[in-house]
């Protein structure tokens, strides 16, 4: 299965969850202020276990930057 | 120094919250985060705001220094072109950050960075609609400003000049109409380049200024940031002490009557 | 001439004297001896202006309010057409007051109250001849600053806009012109209206600001007074800190790269 | 004899000293903050006691008034 | 969208018609009709605005003066505050005038008279949908202007100050971004009050100038008609020659070299 | 265009001589003296500046361009920094050009190539004595002008920037005091950029401008000095005319009473 | 029946035209530049004489005002 | 015997007028819109053939440039 992650196609495996996804990032759960959307739409920290992300979908993770 | 405790003497309050200053930071365009941090230190703020970014381009540490700042996080939507992605961008800030203000900014284009009126005024709908606590970054348009307020955005933040310019505030009569149009507080946003800019935002009633490139981009960042808490401070003092007014003519502040040398009284 | 100590950090420095603040205030004009008592105590300033009038036309409260709030007397040549009226109104200054400090006012008519540069200069060059320090009231021209300074004076006094106009800095230009024609400090006098254009001064390079109508024809003229004080510490630490450049361009400080939403980095 | 006194005639006793001038203006001689010229030169305080006001003098008596 | 010609040398050209002068002119506010005609005679212009008021309201001899003149009539919707007012008050002036032009005003308040973004282009597009030639009075936003554009309208009037202020161009930034952001003609609208606001908003780029309060308030409307006139042909041609770049340093017109007296070359 | 006949419609009169042309050009800068000779012609100057050099820096043929042009060569002083070197450049250009006719240029330092107001006063008095007609070249400063005039000068020429800045008029307050304060003619002098700004200067009430790089170094000289024609004719004409009155609020130049849809009259 | 013209109610002849409620109004029919909406709705000059104004419209007669 | 003309030390000889040192200079005589001065003093065209250049003299000799 396949999914977008920040903008590059990645390969998951079948059933990957957003944890999942974020862990084939390097990105640890536990890093604070994170946020997940998957198909435009936010999921909450609680939900990282157990949410499948769809094949095909548009993963974003993001976090604070420097901004004005 | 003295202490005022007359009445307008009050914190700048927002939806609420009592900030500890009228000067809000940007985070954006420092040399270092050292540089941040002691900016954030000197300048009193109580918020500064952050852009949400792909973990690749957000390098982790900006958050701790924020954070042992204690300062509010005040997620914007910077870098949005329409309102579908303002809303999606400001989701994920509430996520990431735990808290449901946003400064709102939806630009018309890469080049001037100028607000679209139409997709702002629907974003903030549709935000506000969701319970955030929307801070807008618009143009000073008094118009505009009063639907911005008649959707439920907790103030407004008309532009100066624009984002990065260090030009001050271009046109002082409509930053002026904006204060007189709405009710919620107005924060200058955008344009602010030296601490008499801050001074005159003030003594045109705004209720806060919000600076980023003129503190980030300073020779020396920490003491720009003292220098404009010193300005916000000073145009606020002076707004309320009530200015003399203005006359083309030269006044005399030493009478002409009774100079040695004269004749008679 | 003066000699600055430390790299800008130090107190103005007149004469060899430092100064508590780089605020002087006039004493004219005030609604009562009591607002201008409680605008020296607001503003923290060491330096009061006063004219030298026949009795009959000074009360004699005035000097009793200045000798209690503990600061330095500089007594004025003010309504002064030539330069013999100059000298003369300068030495009954000295001898009532005990001090060799003269603001040197030679004006050229009473409806603008602007200085005349020749018999300014020739007052100037008499007064530093008789033993005074020398501030002069001048006009923004950098061509007369250095004469005057190359005259003996220990500072010069450029003006903003006409005397009691509160127009703020007419043309910055010029004053930054002046601040660049001379050594010794440059105090702005004449124009100040609010506290942004005492932080403008500041961030032109002037050395300290002199205000009297600005704090005497406030509505509040303490809160004004604690409000110069701030818009000058704001401006000289601005200046200090080193401006960020001013472009007619936006340029932003969040960054475009690595938005959610948009093309892989 | 007479003089000019801030721009008023007055007439003195003979041989007046500046002190009896201010007397005749109703100013003590202690009074702070006060400085007197006689014909355009100015009378130190410690003078004011010894030196006579010449006929037909033109004298100024000041003290600080509220100015810029 | 208009076509220019040859590079910026003939005449202003909107929707296909090109217009023999750049100025343009209203028609309200005149001591009397007879000032009007002379007025619009020493103008030379082409194009004169007039509102839709009910017959009681609208004394007969105005169209007559307006026909007589010879130049092409412009209905507006002054005083219309939704969309819907204004796309009736449109309707109502091609039909009373029998052109399909319209001058599209929207204000947001009566205080102001400023133009509301939302409601104004709302109603371009539904008049541009109707056939009509749509010239919409907008703030000086960029953004909005290429909302109005894309919108179909056939030029874009940003105001440089709030109508009948005569202020001049309060941002010429924000004017010169407009014209940098549309391709058809910008027609400088509201606060001018002098010559020299003409000049200046032709020298920003602008492609005409409209004036109202300036001519019909003026001690002389005619005379400064023709005053108007010069001044935009003299901006427009300014701005056509490319004016010297404006610099902060002083630079000699005459050589110091070779003075008579100097040293040797 | 109309004609006006007005009074106060004549032409500039200086010592008696009435000028075709309200503009007055300088001779320095051009990109060949065909450019020169190509502006003078769009101009309709009837006065064109020279500087006096050693023939070795003085190269032929700007004479004959100037006498081909057929207008009053008027030679100036530039570069001298005291008042014996202006008289003897003085006398050089009467001696040279046949002319008495002088504009009085006696700066204070390279740098700002500001007037030196003690230097320029004693020039201006031993060329008056000489039988010189002085046209002083001055910083805005109307107690100087008042000088000036009375010492016999012909005219004064205020600066409205430093020379070859292009910066406009930095303090129009400045000038309109000049103007006020003398009854010879007032020809703004130096720092002329565009167009806007010769109407400027014709508005605040000067009789003429001269300008010199803004038309030497416009990317198109000859169509930059017709613009400034058109401008400062557009200024004086606008002057005449009596400008409306600027005032902060907004104020209807269509009615709001008898809007179709509104309430009954 | 009635109708407010420009604001004011008035009364007209049941059956009236838009040419009607002009005369009423002592406008002529062949005044240029006039305009005519009936309930929001205009009505071209071609049309005036055969067109009925309902009871009740609302009827709006506008033209040229000195205007900016 | 020696002059500085225009700044620049020259011989020339004995008894040279005004007219030899515009010759030594390369200059036309006739040529319109010159000046010249000697020690300060301007020296007019219709005196050039008749005025001597004194020893050590400082000669000026300008005409129009290009100026504002």
């Amino acid at each position: 299965m396949r999914a977008t992650v920040n903008g590059a196609e990645r390969s998951l495996p079948p059933g990957a969850c957003v944890v999942d996804v974020l862990r084939a990032c390097g990105i640890g759960e536990d890093e604070r202020a994170l946020a997940v959307a998957v198909d435009g739409e936010v999921v909450p920290r609680t939900a990282w276990g157990g949410t499948r992300v769809p094949d095909g979908a548009r993963v974003e993770v993001v976090r604070p930057a420097a901004g004005g | 120094m003295t202490t005022t405790t007359a009445a307008g003497a009050g914190p700048l309050v927002i939806a609420g919250v009592a900030l500890p200053s009228r000067l809000l930071l940007g985070s954006g365009g420092y040399p270092s985060l050292d540089h941040l941090a002691r900016a954030l230190a000197a300048s009193g703020t109580g918020v500064v705001t952050v852009a949400l970014r792909r973990v690749e381009h957000a390098p982790g540490g900006l958050y701790d220094v924020v954070a042992r700042a204690g300062v509010r996080v005040l997620p914007n939507t910077a870098g949005c072109f329409t309102a579908r992605e303002a809303v999606e961008t400001a989701r994920l800030g509430r996520e990431a950050l735990g808290t449901d203000w946003v400064k709102l900014e939806v630009i018309g284009d890469e080049r001037t960075l100028l607000p679209d009126a139409v997709e702002l005024l629907r974003a903030a709908e549709q935000l506000v609609g969701e319970g955030f606590t929307v801070l807008p970054y618009t143009t000073a348009d008094p118009v505009l400003a009063r639907r911005l307020e008649a959707a439920g955005c907790a103030a407004v933040m008309p532009l100066g000049a624009p984002i990065g310019s260090g030009l001050g505030i271009l046109d002082p009569h409509a930053v002026a109409m904006v204060r007189e149009a709405v009710d919620v507080p107005v924060i200058l946003d955008a344009g602010i380049g030296t601490a008499s800019d801050a001074a005159r935002a003030m003594e045109l009633g705004c209720d806060g200024v919000l600076a980023s490139s003129a503190v980030a981009r300073a020779h020396d960042p920490a003491a720009m940031a003292g220098a404009l808490a010193l300005g916000v401070a000073a145009g606020r003092r002076a707004h309320q002490a009530g200015r003399m007014p203005a006359r083309a003519a030269a006044r005399a502040s030493s009478a002409m009557a009774g100079r040695p040398g004269g004749s008679p009284a």
